[in-house]
């Protein structure tokens, strides 16, 4: 789950992470009197979207005047960036810059733990840096029984300061942040750039967090934060009955019990000719209701031509899963074309069992696909 | 042979009094796993399908000597009983659960690890040992005695692997699903160098998909060390970036993860990769020189 | 420090660990009143202070109406407890008790780690529990880096308890009362008893908690709590200008470099058939100031007739030691005698410089030690 | 030989830009220590003494091979200073500072055990070697190279005690201050073993004192494990029960941990048991049949 960067730093704040002052507007007007309101010279306006990429896109400008910034406030109320329409923007005090670094929190997959990660260049696009001079990216992994005590953040603060005085202030932002990080069961926690001030302050003029689904039930204040797209809402709907569902462009409807195998047939439909209409995992058992559901969740998007439902009957037997194909499609007021492969345990009883219905029976995942590309045509 | 699993495996089920637990523990025995027994806090003293049960995991391994388990808790107690079957000396565990909250995973992980025991899963189908010894979820019927090992991150596609595998006459030595999280256990190559090494494996298959980087490690570790056959298989080509695909770890993310830089690393290490699941079998005879 | 019962319960409710309602009074009608605001049958009326024995000394007493209460509060507001006067009780809901328990977390120095400690057996003396039947008492470490828990919790909880609701009950009770314990940096954290009640729930009746000195820096809500007797303001003050001071009966005022020295002085004066009056470690340096200090508190002590010396020079040379005595006693005005015992580094300088003062020099501890037990007779 | 220090420790300060630790690193640099650097953040490539300054253990035991620590950081920075120290590699850690609290003790314990590093103190004079090695705040002076082994849970009292020995001609072949509060590292039974195993050390003097059950568990260790002399003295025999003696450590609770009961193990153990400091060098004679 993801959160917009004010809200990442209202959680920065009550963790004493320090950030600017910023007021969340969503017109121009609102703009205009932040900038009376934050009575500095410069101030930053920034589109507020859950998508990165905002700087190119013109959605984060510098304004010097209040006309300016309603100016620029207008224009990014105006842009959508990636998508996704901008429909609120923070006018936020501008820092002065001495220096930018790049500073994370996630979890990495290969040493199984929070690793921190740290760059003397900020600002910049991480993973460019990542890609080309990947030496210039300190990582350090956190070993979760120990956590980041005092030694170890003075230890990976020296990496990128000198000063004593330095070194204290980032330890205690690394200290803050990794807190927050497992509090709050983040995937993710950057700053980006996080700033060294004329002043000698180091501050987060950036912040972007997100969060474990799987732990979003015992995480009520981040939930609280939820925003979800419209695909996100139906996907949230799908996953209450059981289901991982992705919408897609195409025009073939997938049916498929388990994610692997879901892949598997998006890629063959793909490999075939076809196209894809969405990944769709029913799980486990296959009973009628949760087909009559899945179909119902397909059947909405109206570009779906043809319906390709791929089953491996393995603790569930593939005569199980017929009957219950049979029964559900009793129930379902639809004529689309239903290309049904079925293997794996009494697959040819389950086959035949559907042999003069309705259902186009195949017997591996290339015929059932082929039949289904060209129905789609 | 066969790795992790085999003959002298003696399971504990965690959470065994559960719908799942109980429906997956008789599965187990009628494939004629040793299930010795089984937890469920305040059914000590019960027994579930002739299998005596206990309120915790030290007096289960205490009366019956077991050395593996497998966990059908509820996601939020997951990583707790897997921190107790290390505390209490089990050396492999095996977590089913589903939704796992990833830093749950982490702590249970190193905590596991500290106590020299091994994890596999959690959101895992389990492994499979044909002949020997079934600790998961796996549809026992489909598999057939062999050489070929198979380890997947994916269960269906697994178990269509092995259907071709098996249709095909080439039975298996060992199945691993090392689960669709994007933090697990055991992965590629911890796997493959237990397959390299056991000797009643010729041949092994690897099953990944989109997401992470662990197939590209893998691929370095079979340039350097592997020098069975290996052919793999890689399922999420045509998803599209930033959108998880069931599995939290099947997912795209900022360019890196693509099923295309998963093959190329692949196919560079000498690894065969099926464009789909039935060209496996093929393609492994041809590589044993059938 | 210790804390009284009362604090003990809230520090416990502030956790969640279930205790009955209680009102503190001062005096035996507030104790009547309580009575009416409690509006249960029977109370318990309980001394409060810093010692143990309580019920032994009468200072717990069952009261079942109004009156009862008020005459129960008056003899025990009454009561000297082990020299602690009782000028406060507590007037509590008196509970059904089904079964008695012990549990307590506390620091163990030989498995260097907090130990929970639980018996079957509560509301008993749990050191005659431990001396005569020590299988009883179950107890189990607990590792700094893992804590409590839950699968620990249970483990430990079905110790005690089959029934499944009653352990988890006191799985929860043993997670708080650690998390308790670490949070604030206890010594002691024990309920005797914890009651099953006729009802099925489990209840702290009595709590007691002990904190570790050295972090009462970091622990102002505790530090809070004390209430120290005059011994311990004495100590305290003494501790604030560097010097370990315990008051004691005898007539030999003993000043002593290092505590381990401080407590064989001690020990050789009663050998010697003497009788000290203190227990004094003024540390490290010997510097004139702070032999000022110390003598000046010993000599508060009317009873002290004598003043024993005993200083090894090892860091500080003797001659230092010396020349700082004798600068020191320029400034006190005193003739009491005083015995002064100097070894180590430059012995000889240094006693030779006392020679022909008001000093009385000894070569050895015993040859002081005899001295000092002379001079006090 | 000799216990833990030698002429091949390397050891680095932790602190020693503070007021005690820079006086003890020139206390040990001229009893002959080989001190190779020592930390304070933000002092990093500075010099104290001619020795050189690191920001982190880290540093200092990447560019001196150091294997030994002794810290000298105020006490609520104690805790942190001995786990960086065994994070970092040290295999030896002696902590000075005095007033640590007991729960960080426990902790940094834990830690520093789990590394693979040994902890003396907090709250102790450090260690001795004579001739070869001083890692601590021990008058260097006082000492004299010999057979006789020396581990005591107070400071003064042991230089009281080696001050006799070196009187009687006995030297010493490495005396240890354990320290005084409740939870310390090494301790009497440890370092039993250690004096027990030591070719150069052919008896044992162990000065313990009123608080805790160490004594009674050395003497049990003793009866059963340990062949050479031991000669015990223990302080606070007049002590009232309930008042902390100074140390921490030194507090009889709940009528437990009395000298009487400490000094009746110990004689039963075949320990001679001194009533005096200057008793023991002719008990230690007698026992050496000298």
């Amino acid at each position: 789950m993801k959160i917009h960067e004010y809200q990442a730093k209202d959680l920065f704040s009550s963790y004493g992470i320090p950030v600017k002052k910023y007021f969340l507007c969503y017109e121009h007007n609102e703009a205009a009197a932040a900038y009376d309101k934050l009575a500095t010279d410069y101030v930053v306006v920034k589109a507020q979207v859950l998508t990165g990429g905002r700087g190119k896109a013109g959605g984060v400008k510098l304004a010097k005047s209040r006309d300016e910034t309603s100016q620029h406030a207008k224009n990014i109320l105006g842009l959508t960036i990636k998508d996704y329409p901008v429909t609120k923007i923070i006018v936020t005090e501008a820092v002065d810059i001495s220096s930018e670094y790049y500073m994370s929190f996630i979890i990495d997959r290969n040493t199984k733990s929070v690793i921190l990660m740290m760059c003397a260049e900020g600002g910049v696009d991480i993973e460019e840096v990542a890609a080309k001079t990947p030496e210039k990216i300190h990582k350090f992994p956190i070993d979760p029984l120990v956590g980041l005590p005092d030694y170890l953040a003075r230890k990976f603060s020296f990496v990128l300061f000198k000063d004593v005085h330095l070194v204290n202030q980032m330890a205690s932002i690394l200290q803050k942040l990794y807190k927050l990080f497992i509090d709050k069961d983040a995937s993710l926690a950057e700053i980006n750039p996080l700033v060294l001030t004329e002043q000698g302050g180091l501050i987060a003029v950036d912040a972007k967090m997100t969060f474990d689904d799987n732990a979003l039930y015992r995480q009520h204040e981040v939930l609280s934060l939820f925003e979800p797209t419209e695909d996100e809402k139906v996907e949230a709907a799908a996953k209450d009955k059981g289901f991982s569902f992705v919408r897609l462009d195409g025009e073939i409807g997938c049916m498929v019990n388990g994610a692997g195998l879901a892949m598997a047939t998006m890629d063959m439909i793909k490999l075939y000719g076809g196209s894809p209409a969405n990944f769709l995992d029913i799980g486990g058992s296959s009973n009628p209701n949760k087909v009559i559901d899945a179909m119902t969740l397909l059947l909405k998007d109206k570009k779906v031509k043809v319906v390709l439902i791929n089953i491996f009957g393995g603790i569930t037997r593939c005569d199980d899963v017929a009957s219950g194909l049979l029964t559900a499609f009793k129930q379902l007021e639809t004529d689309i074309p239903v290309i049904v492969r079925l293997t794996g345990t009494n697959e040819k009883e389950g086959r035949e069992m559907l042999q003069g219905t309705r259902f186009k029976v195949a017997e591996t995942m290339g015929e059932a696909t082929r039949m289904a590309v060209e129905a789609s045509k | 042979m066969s790795i992790l699993i085999n003959e002298s495996t003696r399971l504990i089920v965690q959470g065994i009094t559960g719908r799942d637990g109980s429906f997956h523990t008789k599965k187990m025995l009628e494939y004629g796993t040793k299930v010795v027994g089984g937890t469920t806090p305040g059914k000590g003293g019960t027994e579930m399908l002739g299998v005596p049960v206990f309120n915790t995991v030290y007096e289960a391994v205490e009366n019956t000597q077991a050395n593996t388990s497998i966990i059908f808790v509820p996601a939020r107690f997951a990583a707790d009983a897997i921190m107790e079957a290390a505390d209490a000396g089990i050396k492999l565990i095996v977590c089913i659960s589903e939704g796992v909250p990833t830093l749950d995973v982490v702590e249970a992980y190193r905590f596991a690890d500290m106590k020299g025991a091994m994890l596999i899963g959690p959101n895992c189908p389990g492994l499979m040992s044909p002949g020997k010894s079934l600790v998961g979820i796996l549809p026992g019927q489909i598999f057939k005695k062999g050489n070929i090992g198979v380890i997947s991150r994916s269960g269906t596609l697994t178990y269509e692997v092995v259907y071709h595998l098996t249709a095909n006459g080439m039975g298996q030595s060992s199945a691993v699903g090392m689960g669709g999280d994007p933090v697990v256990g055991l992965y590629f190559r911890e796997l493959l160098e237990m397959l390299q090494n056991d000797p009643d494996t010729d041949a092994i298959v690897m099953i990944g998909e989109i997401g992470g980087n662990a197939e590209e490690q893998a691929a370095e570790y079979i340039k350097k060390y592997v020098t069975k056959p290996v052919v793999g298989f890689i399922a999420g080509q045509s998803a599209p970036p930033g959108k998880q695909m069931g599995h939290a770890g099947a997912i795209i993310s900022s360019g890196s993860g693509t099923a295309a830089e998963k093959i190329e690393a692949l196919e560079a290490a000498g690894v065969n990769v099926a464009k789909e699941p039935s060209e496996i079998p093929e393609m492994l005879k041809a590589k044993l020189g059938k």
